[in-house]
């Protein structure tokens, strides 16, 4: 099958955390969309991998993984901390600052 | 490793090979970067074993000799011409070090150091408990105002981590600039963000406004990294490399020979400006620029003031220097492209950042609207697109970042009971009760104002005559505008320092330790003197002004 | 020799410099110093004269070199003097009657505890005026000019604490800066069309330039000249010029300053010989102003200022003899020398009679004085008698001369200016009898009767008050008046005053020795007239008999009634200076007011609003955008998301375009 | 090389200002007694370059040239024209008198902390700028004199705003606010204007090349740089913008009035007579100079806004009920007369504007200092809360008086001279303009004389009563002011001298020549 439709599926998933973070309140949801779109990244480079068939595309996305984790560790504690102090994990709510 | 080593091992996987090729590595070069993360993990172990009453020590300790050694050995490298004649590629094309990369090394380790001083200073905030305290919660896990922090308080616990996580955040901004591939740039990107988005969690005082711009922070940091990785396949797919000497190379069509893929992904344009586009988006998200600069009022805000001025300082650099690389060296060939974008995205941003700041109420936030102006003053630099404009943008990311982490510093200094007094009309007056303080800041004021004789009036005349020179005369004139919209803002505070009645229950201006004394110090300083004689510097500037690639 | 003009001028001003900064401790000796500088200049001026008289009429002038004053490219200014036959006539009025008005000061001053600081200003004005006459360039003539205004500024006010002296003064600057703008503008004029301004170069030049632009500098001089010899339409401050002490009425406003008008036309003679139409506007304003003088002479019961209309109305003799040309210029200055002497006597006389009458001024509360200050009486009559025109005195030979001149400017003109000048002698008659009468003559008006009461509305208050600081015995100026002669040092210049002005004419006449004395400068060119000079002299003592019997019949013969009847209609007019004020305040000082109120408020609300404007709509922008910032970090999410697919399309957008 | 004589006159005062800022809080007199002493060295080295200076010698004199900021092209230059050694002189001739005159405008009365220093600051503050006018004014690098006029604007935008009056109509509330008002007004006017001549400055440089005034003038004169019609005229729109505010010239003067009414007399004197004139001074310097066609270009206009400044300030002067915003409109009206001067380009009129700059600053200084004086004694700048004053003090009136004649130039004090000649000067091209020009002489006795009248004479107000007369301090300010302006009055010829060669040079930067006289020019 066409190597783009890889891409264009990327591009859909990637579109589609995109507008889950817009969309979504819950911090941890908002979160999990990002995580969806270095997904989508990594869809697109393991088919361009495939298509100019050399492996960084595909080590790229090992990289990710790993980044995303370390991002995971991070972002959860902050959002946890964040919740624990004001029983709740909406980013609505945390607006003090503004203007 | 090299693109085509990969694909001989991947297509004869077959027969068993005995030994692999070790990459070298040249660790001389890279020492300021290997220094730097090894501190780091030793500031964990620190953290981990060293008992907590001598730690806070030891993480200062290790920390300021760490950045000192580091900086020392970019002077080191410097003077052993990697700068110039032997700038080169190391660690297998992933990291270049020349005339820009190690300038903005410097300049970063440099305010690194003074970071860490600010960070360090304990002296402002009163006692409690009989043990010293700094402006990092005393537990950054526990809930604010809970017993268990309470008790951490009493036990005189302190977020030593957050040495460590400055020393992290350093090491990644070291390669960030530096970074010749797209994977390294990413990397280096999140080394440096995710240690600054947990500094920003932690303030003693006011902690749920921390945790906010921790939280807004990360999630659109995260949000505009998905993007630049997103930007980074494409570009991959586009040139079948990550290697920005190689994406030049097919951009400017002299690739040697070429694959059937590669031909077929070469024609398409779209991959390569959509790649661009978005990888220049998460640079312009971490320079703050209009309309990616949202969250920096908040964070700049929220964030335990010290991280605040490090922040501010450092990460512009460091992005600045990514930026400029990936336009310089990687995209040279699409400037007709990207030149009249990023001019409006320059424009905006000038423009932007001025207007808002003038009806500012929180200094912080003024602050962090004018490094959004300063922003785009450093943008029309980097739309020079001539040597110049290198030189030009390194001066002012140099002068700019003392003068930030000063003015910062000082902010730390004005408090009332709710720790910093940041809202500006318990600013009135202030120079009726301490003249110096108000008068240093009045100084680093005027910088960012761009009055001449201080460093800021040098950083903008080169970043606005290299613009002229490439040409953008309009640029010029709308950065002059808007310089003197900014004025405006500037003087408000001034004028609120000394011209008005101070205020009965005003804020009182705390006597800092010597770290924060000489963080202030050597802001001034420089400030002054990047005013009145430049010339040494803009010196370097220009000779540091060649990538490599 | 030349080197001694300096001295002339060096002498008074040493004085004014003297008095002005030598503080209290000069108060008791101020008066004599300043006299004694005074009279120096003048005993200067006499070796001069001597001198003069020695050398052959043609080259009689001297030069004075002093220093280079204002040298840049092309404009030239010296400081140099020029010392000729009308130079001197001025020196010797200039410093004979102002040494005699010194003289009289110490007397009219005495009280005054500020007189040292008066002599500093009389040796002011006389500093100043020499310069004006022996300036041998119009620049420093301008200097001696604007100098003269000063001391004439800071003499009419000098009882400042009177908020009508103060205005007048300034009023009398004013009007008189107006006119200072005719002299610059002629002097630029001059400098652009024969690159000097020097007298001799430009008057030898006159050839050369055309008649317009000639015309154009006349008319300009000619304008200079109204405004300092109070001329319609710069008349006005004359009147009120009274206010200031009455022996700066006597030298300033009758004898000297305002004379100086007419010296700057004829000291421009080839100019105006060369700009007949400039001749013809000097002719009329001379003719209208020597009428206005006299009606408004008429009508005042303050005696100086009906004093002052005379002045006006003989000045306005002199500059028609001015305008009339080589035939006039001779007897302008004669007119202007006899004149100095009888009108400075007229008003030192009404200076007396004030002083006897607790500084009262108004003549309806005079009469029947002349029994008790006999020597006024007489000196003011002679002088009276001289201003008339009697026959014999002094006044009668200028004054026909003049008419007779006017006559023989020939055409209708001839005949109008003629007419003019005649039927002003007759008023002048009429206005100067009257004086005459209800001051020395009748009953005894002031008898039972507080004077120095406020005035009439036509009177100005003010001037019925000015005593209360003029003099201490203020305190005696309610309850009846004393009238009593003045002391010696004041009837003495009185006295020497009166014999000028009856013999001076006559000696300047016989055998035409004044003219011979001047054709060098102005050259003279006999007028004849269309009816026979006797005939002309005939009618003037005819028409001068017609004034004085009139005025008998209404002043003479009926008593005069202590307050002024409401009287005709030109009458009212005459009293507010045939409302030229009221058309001045109405149009000048209200419009002033009205422009200038509107242009602050202009600039406040436009210039000014502009830029605050533009702030404020900064900060309002400002104050818009910021709301952007709504602290929702999906919103700041959502402007990223924006900004990348604007990033991207633009980027697309270059390369498709 | 020889001494830098240029460097040390700029310097010296820069070093006292810092001494004097460092004199202890207790130590008040003693910081006075400093700067002043500082203040006369300083004249006194003005004198040295007033000497040294050869009016028939070179271009410019005791040049300095030393390298500054290559990468930006600048040097630091330094040389004086006749221009601007008549300049320096006034400069440090003033300046001594407004430290004498300020004497006790700067002693604290509100309790600060220990550490707060008002009377140091206002003296360290006014010879800091003296410094800066001072390079400003021998700066032959254009770069050199942006640097400085600029900075310039700090100094003087805290002796604004953090020195006023004592005794406030309103209250000290609302004096400051409105002072602060004043001073900022100060502060965005000139920076807008100066930030408009920075993007002039790098666009001549993009130009040019470098910054040297000399080499570019040079370089323009013989041709070999040669600017597009469009781009000159664009950067002397840029360099005049920022010199029209700084001079001012109608309609960028609104900032003038309320500086000069909300500070002390002293600053308002430093403002109007000293830096203002680095304004003018810059457009016959620098404008001319560089951008010749150009300025030949823009004349016209230029010479209509100078007309109307001179009538429309005349007449706001009129209106003015405020004793100092009277002075300054006026200023406004003479700083017209000094642009008409400029850009009449002929001798007279460019000799006569700079020799106006000089017999202004005295003539202001004179009265202004006076309304000082005057103001400090009753406590209000209100014109209607004087009258009689002469009555009671007849010196100051007296003084008062010749300031005033001094503004109204009346012939034989020293602004008679100049303007007349900016009179002439203008006639002699632009008859009209002229004479319409001529017309504000009598604006000028009009509002000199109401005020004076208003506040000097007439009867004895109560408030009045008692005032003492002038202090010996104050004589010693404002005796040798008024002798200068009558010597200068009556003997010009010094001044004059020096300048002439230097206008003469500056005329044919621009090609111009004076008109001839009609005769001549017939024959």
């Amino acid at each position: 099958m066409n190597p783009v439709n890889y891409l264009y599926l990327a591009a859909l998933l990637f579109t589609i955390g995109a507008t889950g973070v817009l969309i979504r309140r819950n911090a941890i949801v908002v979160f999990m969309c990002v995580e969806l779109m270095l997904n989508a990244c990594n869809l697109a480079l393991v088919a361009f991998s495939r298509m100019h068939g050399n492996l960084d595309g595909q080590i790229i996305a090992f990289f990710t993984m790993v980044v995303a984790a370390a991002e995971v560790v991070v972002g959860l504690a902050i959002i946890v901390s964040l919740f624990r102090s004001r029983h709740s994990a909406s980013v609505d709510d945390a607006s003090l600052m503004k203007l | 490793m090299s693109a085509s080593a990969v694909h001989s091992l991947w297509t004869t996987a077959a027969e068993p090979i005995d030994k692999i090729g070790a990459p070298d590595i040249e660790y001389g070069q890279l020492s300021p970067t290997l220094i730097v993360i090894g501190a780091a993990v030793l500031g964990v172990l620190v953290e981990a074993f060293v008992p907590r009453k001598t730690r806070y020590y030891a993480q200062v300790f290790l920390s300021v000799v760490a950045l000192a050694a580091a900086f020392a050995a970019v002077i080191g490298l410097a003077a052993g011409g990697y700068a110039t004649t032997k700038s080169g590629i190391v660690a297998m094309g992933a990291v270049a070090v020349d005339g820009p990369a190690l300038f903005l090394q410097g300049t970063i380790l440099l305010a690194g150091i003074l970071g860490v001083f600010t960070f360090a200073e304990r002296r402002l905030d009163p006692a409690a408990h009989g043990n010293r305290v700094d402006s990092f919660a005393a537990q950054a896990a526990s809930v604010p105002g809970s017993d268990s922090e309470k008790a951490a308080v009493k036990a005189g616990f302190t977020t030593t981590e957050v040495f460590p996580l400055l020393l992290f955040a350093v090491g990644g901004m070291l390669i960030f600039p530096a970074a010749n591939d797209l994977l390294t740039l990413f990397i280096a990107l999140e080394v440096f963000s995710l240690p600054l988005y947990l500094l920003c969690a932690v303030a003693r005082r006011k902690r749920l406004m921390s945790q906010e711009a921790a939280v807004k922070y990360f999630l659109l940091g995260a949000f505009a990294s998905a993007f630049t990785l997103f930007g980074i396949a494409l570009l991959y797919g586009y040139a079948g490399s990550v290697k920005y000497g190689t994406i030049a190379r097919v951009v400017d069509g002299t690739v040697g020979e070429v694959s059937p893929a590669l031909a077929g992904t070469m024609g398409n344009d779209a991959l390569l400006l959509i790649g661009a586009a978005m990888v220049v988006m998460g640079l312009l998200f971490k320079v703050g620029a209009v309309p990616f600069h949202m969250w920096t009022p908040d964070v700049y805000q929220g964030a335990p003031t010290p991280v605040t001025g490090f922040m501010a300082a450092a990460t512009k650099v460091a992005a600045f220097g990514a930026l400029l690389r990936l336009l310089y060296v990687v995209l040279p060939g699409l400037r007709w492209d990207w030149r009249p974008v990023m001019w409006a995205v320059a424009i905006v941003t000038m423009l932007g950042g001025a207007i808002v700041a003038i009806t500012q109420t929180d200094i912080k936030r003024l602050l962090a609207y004018s490094s959004i102006a300063h922003a785009g003053f450093i943008l029309a630099g980097v739309i020079a697109t001539t040597p110049d404009g290198v030189s030009s943008v390194l001066f002012y990311l140099g002068a700019y970042s003392f003068v930030t982490i000063g003015a910062f510093a000082v902010v730390t200094l004005v408090r009332d009971a709710g720790g910093e007094a940041t809202h500006l009309s318990k600013w009135a007056g202030l120079g009726r009760r301490s003249p110096l303080v108000a008068a240093v800041f009045a100084v680093f004021l005027l910088a960012f104002a761009g009055i001449p004789l201080t460093s800021g009036f040098a950083g903008k005349f080169a970043v606005f005559k290299a613009a002229a020179e490439g040409g953008a005369g309009a640029i010029v004139v709308v950065g002059v505008i808007s310089s003197a919209i900014a004025a405006f803002f500037y003087i408000r505070v001034i004028v609120l320092m000394f011209f008005s009645e101070p205020r009965p229950e005003g804020p009182t201006v705390a006597v800092p330790s010597p770290l924060t004394m000489t963080a202030i110090g050597v802001g001034v300083a420089v400030t002054l003197v990047l005013g009145v004689a430049p010339q040494y510097f803009l010196d370097l500037a220009s000779q540091a002004g060649v990538f490599v690639r | 020799m030349e080197n001694l003009i300096a001295l002339l001028i060096a002498a008074p001003l040493l004085g004014a410099a003297v008095l002005l900064c030598g503080g209290r401790r000069l108060d008791a000796v101020g008066h004599w110093i300043g006299t004694v500088l005074a009279a120096a200049s003048f005993v200067v001026g006499v070796v001069l004269f001597a001198d003069m008289l020695g050398k052959d009429p043609e080259n009689r002038a001297m030069h004075q070199f002093l220093f280079s004053w204002i040298p840049v490219g092309g404009f030239q200014a010296d400081v140099a003097f020029q010392l000729d036959q009308l130079s001197m006539t001025f020196v010797l009025l200039i410093t004979g009657v102002g040494s005699l008005i010194h003289v009289y000061s110490i007397g009219y001053m005495e009280h005054d505890e500020r007189r040292r600081r008066f002599f500093g200003y009389l040796n002011l004005f006389l500093a100043a005026m020499l310069l004006l006459v022996l300036a041998d360039n119009y620049l420093l003539l301008y200097v001696g000019w604007e100098g003269v205004g000063l001391a004439s500024y800071l003499l009419i006010g000098f009882w400042q604490h009177k908020p009508s002296a103060a205005t007048a003064a300034k009023k009398a600057f004013l009007v008189n800066r107006v006119g200072d703008v005719g002299l610059s503008i002629a002097i630029m004029l001059m400098f652009t069309t024969f690159g000097t301004f020097a007298f001799g170069p430009v008057l030898e030049a006159t050839g050369e330039a055309t008649e317009g632009k000639l015309t154009a500098i006349a008319l300009m001089l000619l304008l200079a000249a109204c405004g300092k010899s109070a001329q319609v339409p710069l008349q006005s401050w004359l009147g009120d010029a009274m206010e200031g002490p009455t022996p700066v009425s006597a030298l300033i406003h009758a004898a000297t300053m305002v004379t100086a008008g007419v010296y700057l036309i004829v000291r421009s003679a080839d100019i105006f010989n060369a700009a007949p139409d400039a001749q013809l506007v000097t002719t009329v304003v001379g003719a209208v102003t020597l009428m206005f003088g006299a009606i408004v002479g008429c009508a005042k019961d303050d005696i100086k200022k009906a004093l002052a209309g005379s002045t006006m109305s003989q000045i306005g003799y002199m500059v028609l003899a001015a305008g009339l040309g080589p035939i006039g210029y001779v007897f302008a200055i004669m007119h202007l020398v006899t004149h100095g002497f009888f009108k400075a006597g007229l008003f030192l006389g009404a200076g007396s009679v004030m002083h006897g009458m607790n500084d009262e001024v108004d003549m309806r509360k005079y009469g029947g004085l002349r029994t008790y200050m006999p020597i006024t009486f007489i000196t003011f009559g002679l002088g009276y008698l001289a201003i008339i025109g009697f026959p014999g005195l002094s006044g009668f030979f200028s004054k026909d001369k003049i008419i007779e001149a006017a006559f023989a400017k020939g055409g209708t003109e001839g005949w109008i200016l003629g007419g003019v000048a005649l039927l002003g002698a007759a008023i002048t008659a009429f206005y100067m009898t009257r004086v005459m009468l209800m001051t020395f003559f009748g009953e005894e008006r002031w008898r039972n009767q507080p004077t120095a009461s406020p005035a009439e509305p036509d009177v100005e208050p003010a001037a019925a008050h000015h005593g209360a600081a003029a003099s201490d015995h203020a305190a005696a100026a309610t309850g009846e008046p004393h009238p009593h002669e003045s002391p010696k040092v004041m009837t003495i210049p009185m006295i020497v005053l009166a014999v000028g002005s009856v013999f001076a004419g006559g000696f300047f006449s016989i055998g035409d020795r004044f003219i011979h004395w001047l054709e060098p400068v102005t050259d003279h060119a006999h007028g004849n007239p269309p009816i026979s000079a006797g005939a002309v002299t005939a009618s003037t003592v005819a028409v001068m008999v017609i004034g004085v019997g009139l005025a008998w019949l209404q002043y003479g013969r009926r008593p005069v009634p202590v307050v002024a009847p409401r009287g005709s209609l030109l009458t009212r007019a005459a009293r507010r200076d045939l409302y030229q004020d009221d058309f001045n305040h109405v149009v000048l000082v209200r419009g002033g007011e009205h422009l200038t109120r509107s242009l602050v408020y202009v600039d406040h609300t436009l210039v000014d609003g502009v830029v605050n404007g533009t702030a404020a709509g900064m900060g309002g922008l400002s104050g818009r955008l910021r709301r952007v910032q709504n602290g929702y970090a999906r919103s700041y999410a959502v402007s990223m998301f924006g900004g990348a697919a604007i990033l991207i399309a633009a980027t697309l957008l270059m390369r498709a375009v | 090389m020889s001494f830098p004589l240029l460097t040390a006159t700029a310097v010296l005062p820069a070093l006292g200002a810092i001494a004097t800022a460092a004199v202890p809080a207790a130590r008040r007199t003693a910081a006075k007694w400093l700067a002043l002493i500082v203040s006369l060295a300083t004249l006194v080295l003005a004198a040295v370059v007033l000497v040294r200076f050869d009016p028939d010698g070179d271009r410019y004199q005791l040049t300095e040239s030393h390298a500054w900021i290559k990468d930006f092209g600048v040097r630091y230059e330094l040389g004086v024209d006749g221009i601007a050694v008549a300049m320096i002189a006034l400069t440090a001739l003033l300046i001594p008198f407004i430290i004498l005159a300020g004497w006790h405008d700067a002693d604290p009365l509100e309790t600060g902390s220990k550490r707060w220093r008002p009377t140091q600051g206002f003296f360290a503050l006014i010879l800091l700028v003296e410094a800066m006018v001072i390079i400003s004014f021998e700066a032959t690098d254009v770069f050199l004199f942006y640097i400085f006029f600029e900075a310039m604007l700090i100094p003087m935008y805290f002796l604004i705003g953090g020195f006023g009056d004592r005794a406030h109509e309103h209250g000290e509330a609302a004096a400051s606010t409105q002072r602060s008002y004043a001073a900022v007004k100060f502060l965005l006017y000139n920076l807008v204007g100066g930030l408009i001549m920075l993007a002039a400055v790098i666009g001549l440089y993009v130009v040019a090349g470098n910054f040297s005034l000399t080499q570019i003038a040079e370089a323009r004169a013989n041709g070999t740089l040669d600017m597009a019609t469009s781009t000159e005229r664009w950067l002397f729109l840029g360099f005049f913008f920022a010199f029209a505010v700084k001079a001012p010239l109608w309609p960028l003067h609104t900032w003038l009035p309320n500086a000069m009414q909300e500070s002390t007399a002293p600053v308002a004197v430093l403002i109007t007579a000293v830096v203002d004139k680095v304004g003018t001074f810059a457009m016959l310097r620098f404008c001319l100079q560089l951008f010749p066609e150009a300025s030949t270009w823009a004349t016209p206009a230029i010479l209509v806004l100078a007309l109307i400044s001179i009538i429309y300030g005349a007449l706001l002067a009129v209106g003015q009920r405020d004793i100092k915003r009277l002075v300054a409109y006026a200023s406004i009206s003479h700083f017209g007369f000094i642009v008409l001067g400029i850009f009449a380009m002929t001798s007279q009129g460019q000799s006569g504007a700079t020799l106006y700059m000089v017999n202004h600053g005295i003539s202001t200084a004179a009265l202004m200092l006076v309304a000082g004086f005057l103001i400090s004694r009753r406590g209000s700048r209100l014109i209607a809360d004087y009258g009689g004053v002469q009555k009671v003090a007849p010196v100051l009136a007296g003084t008062f008086l010749i300031g005033g004649l001094a503004t109204l130039s009346l012939p034989g004090l020293a602004p008679f001279v100049s303007e007349f000649l900016v009179l002439v000067g203008t006639f002699a091209r632009y008859p009209v303009i002229g004479i319409i020009a001529t017309v504000g002489i009598v604006l000028a006795a009009l509002y000199t004389l109401v005020l004076y009248q208003r506040t000097m004479t007439g009867p004895v107000k109560a408030e009045v009563e008692g005032m003492p007369d002038l202090r010996v301090r104050e004589l010693v300010v404002v005796a040798p002011l008024i002798v200068l302006l009558i010597f200068l009055g009556v003997y010009p010829k010094p001044v004059t001298d020096i300048v002439n060669p230097a206008v003469k040079q500056t005329l044919s930067d621009v090609q111009k020549k004076d008109p001839q006289p009609e005769v001549e020019a017939s024959k």
